[in-house]
């Protein structure tokens, strides 16, 4: 039977003063807060409010590989296991994880392992658990976001953070940080990740329609944005090793 | 998976069974005390009703979602609700990947069967139109960290989720539902408050809420669910035996604890408010 | 399509005369007849007619683990697979094992392990595999009364038997072994299996409505029945080794 | 899975097959003897049909349950009779937990293609209203415990199994099937009486009904299924070769056995009889 | 909701002039074309063209078992995965391999291993992978044929080669080599493997009607035809040899 | 699963990497250059459309079939294309059996945005009534051999096979769907024809249409599908990462290439004629 109320979406993205329906401009991101070590049970966690997405991201590694055949004996193996709980979406999603789950986590393991040094690490694997608690487009970007926090908070070497957001074309315009009405009524979605160390590109999808001088420009605007996107990333484990910091300086003087 | 009693050694065991004895937990509470409840209601936006519910240092997410199906043909009028629950790995090294295993089948069993049996949930107010269309109701249970007791923070979490639920008003057109533009809320749905109280047992020492290193110590758990005057459920888990007199103990320790977690907990505070 | 007959239940409970449906008193048992040594193939088997249930329960063990990392290097474990077959209940049982099986197997080692010396046994495995062929309320209790003599009829070291039966509440009165009609109209269910070396309940599930005057009554109800049962188990076992007596005095006489 | 074909040594293959060659079997038959058949009709209350049969020590119960659905498109005057065989752990430690295996899925086949190619169940009687609804037979095999020969033993109880069956009549009233009241037995059913009979094949040997060891020392067997005057299905399983020679004495054979034992079960006397 | 045109068959399966549907005579055979060495990823291969039917067969091994628990001590096993493409036959197939062609399967390798000296190759498998990409009745047959000349091609030690068909009754007459039509309209289906190095009969099934005296003539007719495919599969074999031989001439004369 | 990037050893990876570098392959090909794509339409008479395509020794043998199905509610004039992908044993020694594994989804999915975003489907005009029925299509791929670079041979077999495609056409008598007695062929269902392009990367050298041996060697790929004029899919897979230059650059070179492979390949030959 159908649903009382149907996921439609407008017939227009952009307001008429020119903001887009949630009033920002083009190159404007939506909030954005971060949060690590936030699963006491995890080697290193992270938590990502983004716009309306939540997820939690839980790192466990470098230990024992299961089942034992998926190791590999000169370097560790990193495996990514990105989930959406049933009620994060307009239709409930069921709960077994599906093909789209499994190809998202398979991107965001390709995505961030440029970035790890796996080599030091043979015969075990580094395993993420990302879920999505709360959808809203982009999952796929702020996961690899988040989950690159929490490599970080796990303290496993890292030639750099990755950040990753979605940038396209709605009614014509390019814009950053597509929201989920964007994403589904909009031309053209475009999730990038970029690896600091060597300001290159480690995931790249694209699906809609666009000519070359658009590519051009929209991924320069991406470019831009997940600049200030990665300040935000710093800032929150920086916060976290001056609340550490703190900690020890307190106990110290407890000490005195 | 690990196996669960082997996290904790010989010593962790004596140790915690001595300090019990003493009635003294590592945490400092009684052994009739709980931990801290937090709850946050309306954390999810894509769900119809949804709970952030923590126990201590246990976390569970609970979000309601809903459908419009046919009704079961022998209750023509009546709605449905059903509680699933996932541990997933995230919140311990303890839980594995794959299909539902025996803890999260008995969350969600024990956990539904503690709103079922206590007409929690008004399922004839389910109905849209009998032998038409009722709304099905999916109230998941997603566990984010894991240090014990689950069940109890669940019972809490689904409860919340059900008075915070918010779902659009159908009315049948003869044909199909269409919607009439109002809402349909918790308050609306929910009758009993119906807790879930789990203790533990190891040897012949008997304990409310027990955290993770207990649960993994202990011989076995009994939970009960009960409105304000009566037991609705109980479920024993675990290889402890219980004498009767220990039963008879606990229902009744269960109806006074209740009682006032009811009052502490004030769920009714969580309740949809945009009619 | 609709059944052309629905699984209904009728309005009241009782006769006008005061018994039970199926003619029984409050506190009386349903018909139940047991057997061991039902099954060749098995280290230890046991079979019950309780009312209409008819169950089949094996016992191996103990036996090496499989998969092999479920064994543990301290002691044996003990696994129940419970299992309905298809035309056993009123609407035909999808054939794959569902999660009210795999709940009830659970729920009935636990209840069984107190009595075993699984101390003894480590690194192997004691298996007990039930069929439920025909269903007809406390099908759990049943397998749980009969699973205990297969045990025992195997040979293995217990404690003690163990019995199980559902009693509850039905048109508010409450009754001990509840049939499968009363089970599903009735208002209470309450499962219970005793433990005969501690008189102690190592099975307690209960989903109704009652006050604790109430539960007091229908528990002390319960383990008079138990009694009453228990003698059954025991007598079953003790015609077993009368009957081995027999065979062997006769193979003696034979040799005069 | 234990490797089934080691649970025998090869000195018992060797005593084995020794022993066939002097016509001599363990359990005293010869070649082209039964074990002994027991059929208890109506062992399930809960099943609209049902038989509880040994061949031997080997045990097997079936019983029958019903649906109504909506023909098939290319036969809409047709219901339809589905065989399903499960090798329960329970009757052997040859058969392990999990989805069906190659044995179970053999067993129902072979079971299945002896009764329906030979026009057994009339499925045009199964038919309630023709594009609208029909009878759905599920015909389910337990195997209680394990002694060799399933199959002749399951094709006697999925056989005893329609025979004893007794369905509610349905009528179609325009719009959905309702009961008449009366019933729908076995006789009416029932067509023909087709026995599967299955023979074991070590070297150039050839036996009737293989237990237990001689099936899991043979390199083959052959069921040959047949009525009266035809042959209405052949399954050769195993490594085994045979001549054709072979094939047509086999034949010849079964239609000889099975108009004996055909006559010696009786099975018309299992019927349903409250009409 | 149904098919626009349904898998209708005709109420006759013989034309006027006493041919069947696709004017063969009874005894007839339809066209055949065999293949092999035609996968270059596998140890051997064939392909074959049997009326309609398209049917690719590859042979790996010996090679290691997996799972391990399938190999054997003291000899190597025989594993056949028949499956059939989704767009292979006229209600598109489900993905997932059914019974259906687990059964068949099974038959298959029951069928083959005759011929094979498996004792020779302890702890190891030989895994044949068989693909109906297009099917017209008796695939299992031209399965069985194709699988065995994937086999000699993969240079494994065999006793002879197998040759399968399919013979049966339509209309009440008997026929050899039935056709998808005929299969599934026809009265009796027979398939029939032969395995060469003694004569005898390796794959036996039958579903249909009939008395000894038709039996006896259709394995007769069954024989006959056998021989008429297997001529094609020698030649086949030989004219790779003698492609090999030409090539390695070639070579020999380049030298030169 | 073997580990795949083990087939190929250190060596091995050094010399395909050194060749690479003086823009040499083994095969003899530039750095840009595809291996020879092999059409055979109409490969398969069971299904509704087919095509035998080969890429050097990559082959795919891909079939259509069809259903009649209701349109989702958000969409209630649009009928339904789906692609999938069967990565079978027989094609590779590197292929497991069982559930579709992660490579095979890529495949499915990249041939299936790549057609997708391109309006290469015209689903309004598979539909047959709104609201009532639409066509399903299902684009089934079978990797025969696998030596390299499934995608780009995925993306032509699929693309032939729908333009060969000749599908009976329905029209909706109020009721039901039936048959009109005409056809309906791949010219009117098929728009663009968008071409999918893969590259390899190795450090910083970049390749067209990797081979085997190359494919394993690589750090990752990236595959661009474009109509004429316009990008209308990218994936990037593998860790391989590329500077913004790069893939612009690979953008440009892509809508180059297509429009060559557009003309050589001349696909629309392959139309359904009989209508």
């Amino acid at each position: 039977m159908v649903l009382l109320i149907k996921d439609e979406y407008p017939e227009k993205l952009f307001q008429e003063n020119g903001k887009r329906l949630d009033g920002r401009d083009k190159k404007e991101l939506r909030p954005i807060k971060m949060e690590v070590d936030i699963l006491k049970n995890a080697d290193g966690s992270a938590y990502i409010e983004w716009g309306n997405n939540k997820i939690f991201a839980a790192v466990f590694g470098p230990r024992e590989v299961h089942p034992h055949h998926l190791s590999k004996p000169d370097r560790g193996v990193l495996r990514v296991f990105y989930r959406m709980a049933t009620y994060s979406v307009f239709d409930r999603k069921r709960p077994a994880p599906g093909r789209r789950e499994k190809e998202i986590s398979m991107i965001i393991a390709d995505c961030l392992e440029p970035v790890l040094f796996l080599e030091l690490y043979p015969g075990t694997a580094f395993e993420i658990f990302i879920e999505v608690i709360d959808a809203d487009g982009g999952t796929r970007c702020a996961s690899t976001t988040v989950a690159s926090l929490a490599l970080a908070d796990a303290g496993i070497p890292m030639k750099s953070l990755v950040t990753a957001l979605a940038v396209g074309k709605i009614d014509g315009e390019l814009v950053v940080d597509l929201s989920g009405i964007e994403d589904k009524a909009g031309e053209a979605d475009l999730p990038i990740a970029i690896t600091w160390f060597n300001d290159e590109i480690s995931l790249l999808q694209f699906d809609g329609d666009m000519d070359l001088a658009e590519l051009d420009t929209v991924l320069k605007d991406a470019k831009e944005a997940a600049e200030k996107i990665y300040e935000i990333q710093v800032n929150t484990l920086k916060d976290k090793y001056i609340s550490i910091q703190k900690n020890i300086e307190n106990e110290k003087g407890g000490e005195d | 998976m690990m196996d669960v009693k082997r996290v904790i050694s010989t010593i962790e065991r004596k140790y915690i069974k001595n300090n019990l004895k003493k009635e003294e937990r590592f945490d400092g509470r009684g052994l009739w005390d709980y931990r801290e409840f937090k709850i946050t209601p309306n954390f999810v936006a894509s769900a119809e009703g949804s709970a952030d519910v923590s126990l201590g240092e246990t976390r569970i997410i609970t979000g309601l979602k809903y459908d419009i199906g046919t009704p079961f043909p022998d209750l023509p009028d009546e709605g449905v609700c059903t509680i699933m629950a996932e541990l997933i790995p995230l919140a311990s090294p303890l839980f594995e990947r794959g299909p539902p295993d025996e803890q999260s089948i008995e969350l969600a069993r024990v956990v539904d069967r503690g709103i079922r049996h206590a007409d929690c949930v008004q399922t004839k107010k389910l109905c849209i139109e009998a032998e038409k269309a009722v709304y099905i109701l999916f109230v998941d249970m997603y566990v984010i960290n894991y240090e014990g007791n689950l069940i109890d923070c669940g019972g809490v979490s689904a409860l919340t989720t059900l008075i915070s639920a918010q779902l659009p008003e159908g009315k049948w057109n003869g044909e199909d539902v269409e919607w009439t533009g109002g809402y349909f809320t918790g308050k609306d749905i929910v009758n009993e408050l119906p807790l879930v109280i789990t203790y533990g047992k190891i040897d012949d020492i008997i304990f409310l809420d027990p955290d993770l290193p207990e649960e993994l110590v202990c011989d076995g758990r009994i939970s009960i669910s009960s409105t304000e005057e009566k037991i609705t459920s109980i479920q024993k888990s675990g290889i402890a035996t219980f004498s009767f007199d220990e039963i008879k103990m606990l229902c009744n320790k269960s109806l006074e604890i209740g009682k006032k977690l009811r009052k502490d907990l004030n769920l009714w505070q969580y309740k949809a408010n945009n009619e």
